[in-house]
């Protein structure tokens, strides 16, 4: 598998995501700067990073989805190559286009540091083949604007198509969008593109995969990856 | 604005927070009137903040060094070795009067300094903590105070990027003018690139690195030194904006050129600025530093000298540069989009110079700028002793569950969740021990070694005795790290107190420093950085001592290291160390009967070290399953907390029919942990004990979902639970957001 | 010249902020408001001294990074 | 009745956001622009029909909440 993490000035989880790559295929990936413009040749997978690119300023992920790069990771994405926004890379997701909507401040206005149960809606998608359909798992969430905001229209088409991947849920497997942590909008986590082959969610599976500092839930994300690309 | 050039009068030289004799020194040194600029100068470098001169002379008295220790106090930070060719690098340092004007700046721009002094020694930061003290929680600024020191703490050191994992919030009436921010870093370096402030070679060019310079917090070293008085919230002085995403990039910027071989010496520009931190690196070096400030990056239009001297703008950097790199370190700080300038060059003369506009705004001998500062000893007298209180004397209404319901969910003791769940306790992935726990522990890299790290201090303590406090706070410290299987190897302290030129808190002063001395020495847990905030008092009234102690230790194999949640039912409750059932001060004194008084606990330094030494011992060969130290509040709180972390409880023998039995549940003697044991373990870790001349006592056995004490009402740890979490949330959510 | 941008959330788009300043404002004792909803401005210098070109400069600078079309809405007022 | 408040960093105090979006800016091909800062706008509606309650009821918000007057300073506008 060959992947490529994109470094932002003010990406911090760059190096989270690159460790949890290397621990589950072996490989370490390329680290690709926001002014390039080229992607490594033979890029299998692009990751954007959790962090607050440029600060969050303005609006988070605003000027990262603005960068050279994101013109590759375009193209890429067209040709149904991989891409894995997580928390601020979602949120540049969003704001590039790549995926509809927009992550909003938390709606009780405070950053959250805390594990979450997530529920795995499908398990036929490059990202959750090693998952259970309708798994419970737990990934940590840390950040202050993950509240998943779209319009009626964008909700209900994500909702037909089945594209909503990970969902906030409560212990006993039930989703409550009163309660949910962020306030995002059906207790979305984590939504996929069309193609199934670009996903954005706000957790952190990269931060869940060695059992020497916690849980290993976010393990089989990057298995079920690196498992789609070797067979390819 | 301030104009350019004002004329010197005794009113100015007030203002700058000198004295007449203090001036008198000034002329005596420099043989003439001196300049604005260079009165400003002064006024930085002489103040209580940089130059330390009521404490100096008794700082001297702290142990300082160990095989392990690289660098002790003076520079940046202290620097251990921690094996393989690595070393721990760790500082604490207050932002209190900051936090108090304006909270969540204040904060955050204390969490970017204490950041910027790890990387300024070629240290990536690993792990962030803070010690906060907030006043009375009915006082009607304790709650926005609280929220934003939290947020500014949070949205700084989450968005740089480091994980804030430990810490402690109080909460007393004594805070109410005068909060507490004391914040820690700890970095990771190789123990052969450590980088110093010291100069070397004559004719380099110094330069400037960072964000661009403002009019901000000028005069804020002085503000930090000065007493708040009545007028103080209407003065409010332009306060620094942190910029962490700045903070960042001047992190990722300076390792780069670190590695790149560019640096001959840095120095970060914090408290006085571009002023304490030139004079810092020529005097250390023996040389002299000439500063052009035409050069300097402005962000404002026209400053004057004095201004620029004295400014507090965040995220910048001087260094001196090799001969040949200027190009090389250009082009990586431009890739970083960062400010970079040569502003002076080294020189052999020994003096100070300062230039603008073609005029020479300072003209300073270097070494006496530092050396000549002023330095006192202060009168002091000792704090008087107080009686230890037989707790046969004390009229008790409440229940032993009764007095721990409210104990547990009292605002010293509540659930700090609301606010360890606003830091990023996760980010680079290390974190094995996450807040909640006896001390944080920091994976070191992949493995096996991981950093244990924990901040303490009881002031209630230290204001009753401060030598015992001052004993006590290293002795916790040091405790907690032992708790989690680490050994401790130094310590970083916070001295926050009152208004030194008062006797009685001289005194305190004094006397903590020898208690911190004394510990410091007998666990073979030295000093290696530090920082003093004195003069903090509101009309008058200081606030309790408070000597923050941020200890670190280390772990060789992470998989051994311990927590304190029951692992299971049935396992057998040792309490090791003795328990005499000593009330003096103690959190149940104060918190249920509504008394500071007494005594505090005297800690026996040899018995603590041997008592911790065993514990060790104990993890590291595997025989125990969960430990916890005793510390306020006692073997009942210690226990719950055990049963909280766990949701498993435990059925508890009576006390001693000779002791009362709230001494024997709440008493605060030192010296103690609390462990589990298997059954098959039981007699070795008996055995153990009793080599080692420790004391021991079967407190009981885990199991069932509440805690059971022989004879008293049982508790139900889950209804315990919901005390431990709701004060906090609730007396936050009563107000704002 | 001078000119000021306004960003302010669509109507249709739930504001948190908004939301949480009212509920504050009442437990402050700020009674009498009825809704809240907040917005960014940007003020902004601009090289030029040409009023037609400001607004165009200004355009390009939402449409391409001052708003985020999706759920804010912006406007330019020019201050001379 | 409507308001709108301003609310925008003084111009001593270091505003990161705007340097951040002048960067973005400049690199995005818009040039011209020389100097941005951010502030906040809140719509505000007010129950009160009466322009001098409407004032005292925004000063009082801003004060106590909307703005903090050690770094920032605030306008009210009432729109009617
Ligand atoms: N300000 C804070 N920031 C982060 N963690 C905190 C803070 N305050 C308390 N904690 C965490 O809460 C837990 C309990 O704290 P405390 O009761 O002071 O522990 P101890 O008595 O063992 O020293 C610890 O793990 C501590 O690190
Ligand atoms: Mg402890």
């Amino acid at each position: 598998m060959k992947a490529a993490v994109l470094v932002f000035p003010g990406s911090n989880r760059e190096g989270d995501v690159a460790r949890a790559l290397e621990l589950v295929s072996g490989v370490k990936p390329a680290m690709v700067w926001h002014a390039d413009t080229a992607l490594p040749a033979g890029t299998d997978l692009v990751v954007l990073p959790g962090g607050f690119s440029y600060g969050d300023y303005l609006r988070c992920g605003a000027i990262a989805a603005r960068a050279a790069i994101m013109e590759a990771v375009r193209a890429h994405a067209a040709r149904g190559g991989l891409v894995l926004g997580i928390c601020n890379g979602f949120q540049i997701l969003c704001e590039s286009g790549l995926l509809p909507g927009v992550l909003v401040r938390n709606a009780r206005l405070r950053f959250i540091c805390r594990e979450a149960l997530l529920k795995v809606e499908r398990n036929d998608t490059p990202f959750t083949r090693r998952y259970a359909r309708g798994a419970i798992v737990r990934f940590p969430v840390a950040h202050g604007e993950g509240n998943y905001t779209a319009d009626a229209t964008t909700l209900k088409k994500l909702e037909d198509e089945g594209r909503v991947l990970f969902r906030y849920v409560m212990p006993d497997g039930h989703r409550d969008d009163a309660q949910v942590l962020n306030g995002a909008a059906n207790s979305i986590a984590g939504i996929v593109s069309e193609k199934l082959n670009v996903l954005g969610l706000m957790p952190h599976p990269e931060n869940h995969v060695d059992p020497q500092v916690g849980p290993t839930d976010g393990r089989a994300l990057f298995e079920s990856l690196v498992g789609v690309l070797e067979k390819a | 604005m301030i104009p350019s050039e004002p004329k010197i009068t005794p009113e100015l030289v007030a203002e700058h927070g000198l004295k007449p004799d203090e001036y008198e020194r000034i002329l005596k040194l420099i043989g003439r009137e001196p300049t604005f600029t260079e009165l400003g100068i002064f006024s930085a470098m002489w103040n209580e903040h940089c130059s330390y001169k009521s404490s100096r002379l008794h700082l001297r008295g702290l142990p300082t060094k160990a095989p392990w220790v690289i660098q002790g106090p003076g520079e940046n930070a202290g620097v251990i070795d921690i094996g393989d060719g690595k070393a721990a690098v760790f500082k604490m340092e207050s932002h209190n009067h900051p936090s108090y004007i304006e909270p969540h700046q204040g904060a955050a721009t204390g969490v970017g300094g204490i950041l910027r002094d790890v990387f300024t020694m070629g240290a990536r930061p690993i792990a962030a903590l803070n010690a906060l003290r907030f006043g009375d929680p009915k006082h009607p600024r304790t709650r926005h105070l609280l929220a934003g020191v939290v947020s500014g703490i949070g949205s700084y050191g989450n968005s740089f990027g480091v994980p804030t994992v430990g810490g402690l919030v109080g909460f007393h009436t004594r805070y109410d003018g005068n909060n507490l921010v004391n914040a820690m870093a700890v970095g990771l370096a190789d123990a052969d690139k450590i980088f110093y402030a010291k100069a070397t070679g004559v004719g380099l060019p110094v330069v400037y690195l960072g964000s661009k310079t403002g009019r901000d917090g000028i005069h804020g070293a002085t503000m930090a030194s000065a007493e708040f008085g009545e007028g103080a919230e209407e003065k409010r002085p332009t306060v620094q904006v942190g910029d962490p995403f700045a903070e960042k990039l001047l992190l990722e910027a300076c390792l780069e050129i670190m590695e790149a071989g560019c640096v001959v010496a840095i120095q970060d520009m914090g408290a006085a600025g571009l002023t304490c931190s030139a004079v810092e690196m020529g005097a250390k070096g023996d040389l002299g530093i000439e500063l052009d400030l035409d050069k300097l990056p402005c962000r404002e239009t026209g400053m004057s000298a004095y201004e620029m001297m004295l400014s507090e703008s965040q995220e910048r950097m001087l260094m001196v540069i090799a001969p040949g790199k200027e190009d090389e370190a250009e082009a990586i700080f431009r890739k970083w989009g960062l400010d970079f300038a040569i502003v002076g060059y080294t020189t052999d003369t020994l003096r100070f110079v300062v230039k603008h506009k073609g005029e020479i705004k300072a003209d300073l001998p270097i070494k006496e700028l530092g050396d000549e500062a002023p330095l006192y000893d202060r009168p002091w007298v000792e704090t008087p002793k107080q009686q230890r209180i037989d707790p046969a004397s004390l009229d008790i209404t409440a229940t032993v569950p009764g007095a721990l319901e409210r104990l547990i969910g009292s605002p010293d003791f509540a659930s700090k969740r609301w606010i360890w769940e606003q830091y990023d306790y996760l980010i680079l992935n290390n974190t094995a021990q996450r807040p909640g726990g006896d001390a944080a522990v920091v994976r070191v890299e992949n493995g096996p070694k991981a950093l244990a790290m924990s901040c303490d201090v009881t002031p209630r303590y230290c204001e009753a005795d401060p030598f015992e406090g001052g004993k006590q706070a290293v002795a916790e410290a040091w405790r907690n790290i032992t708790a989690v299987g680490a050994k401790p190897l130094a310590l970083t302290d916070n001295l926050n107190f009152g208004n030194p030129e008062k006797p009685e808190i001289m005194g305190q002063l004094v006397g903590c420093l020898r208690g911190i001395g004394a510990a410091a020495l007998a666990l073979d847990f030295p000093v290696v950085s530090g920082n003093v905030s004195l003069y903090n008092e509101t009309n008058g009234r200081g606030i309790l001592p408070t000597p923050t102690i941020g200890g670190v230790g280390l772990l060789d194999d992470i998989e051994k290291m311990a927590t304190l949640d029951f692992k299971a039912g049935g396992e057998t409750i040792l309490v090791l160390g003795a328990t005499t059932g000593w009330l003096g001060q103690s959190a149940f004194l104060s918190e249920i009967l509504d008394r500071e008084d007494g005594a505090p606990p005297p800690v026996d330094l040899d018995l603590e070290r041997r008592t911790g030494d065993l514990v060790r011992a104990l993890i590291n060969d595997g025989l125990v399953t969960a430990v916890h130290d005793v510390s306020d509040g006692g073997l009942l709180v210690a226990l719950a907390e055990m049963a909280l972390a766990s949701g498993i409880g435990a059925t508890l023998a009576a006390p001693p029919p000779e002791m009362n039995p709230f001494a024997f549940w709440f008493g605060e003697d030192q010296a103690r942990y609390i462990v589990t044991v298997e059954n098959s373990a039981k007699a070795l870790v008996a055995r153990r004990a009793e080599l080692a001349g420790i004391p021991f006592a079967k407190l009981g056995t885990t199991g069932g979902d509440r805690l059971n004490i022989a004879g008293e009402r049982p508790i139900v740890v889950d209804a315990l639970r919901e005390r431990h979490e709701a004060w906090l949330p609730i007396y936050m959510g009563a107000g704002l957001m | 010249m001078k000119a000021r941008v306004l960003v302010t959330l669509k109507s249709a788009v739930l504001d948190p902020q908004g939301k949480a300043i009212e509920g504050a404002l009442r437990s402050l004792g700020v009674p009498g408001v009825s809704s809240v909803r907040q917005g960014k401005v940007f003020d902004v210098e601009l090289e030029t001294g040409d009023a037609a070109k400001a607004e165009a400069t200004l355009k390009d600078a939402c449409e391409k990074l001052l708003a985020n079309t999706v759920i804010e809405s912006y406007r330019i007022e020019l201050v001379g």
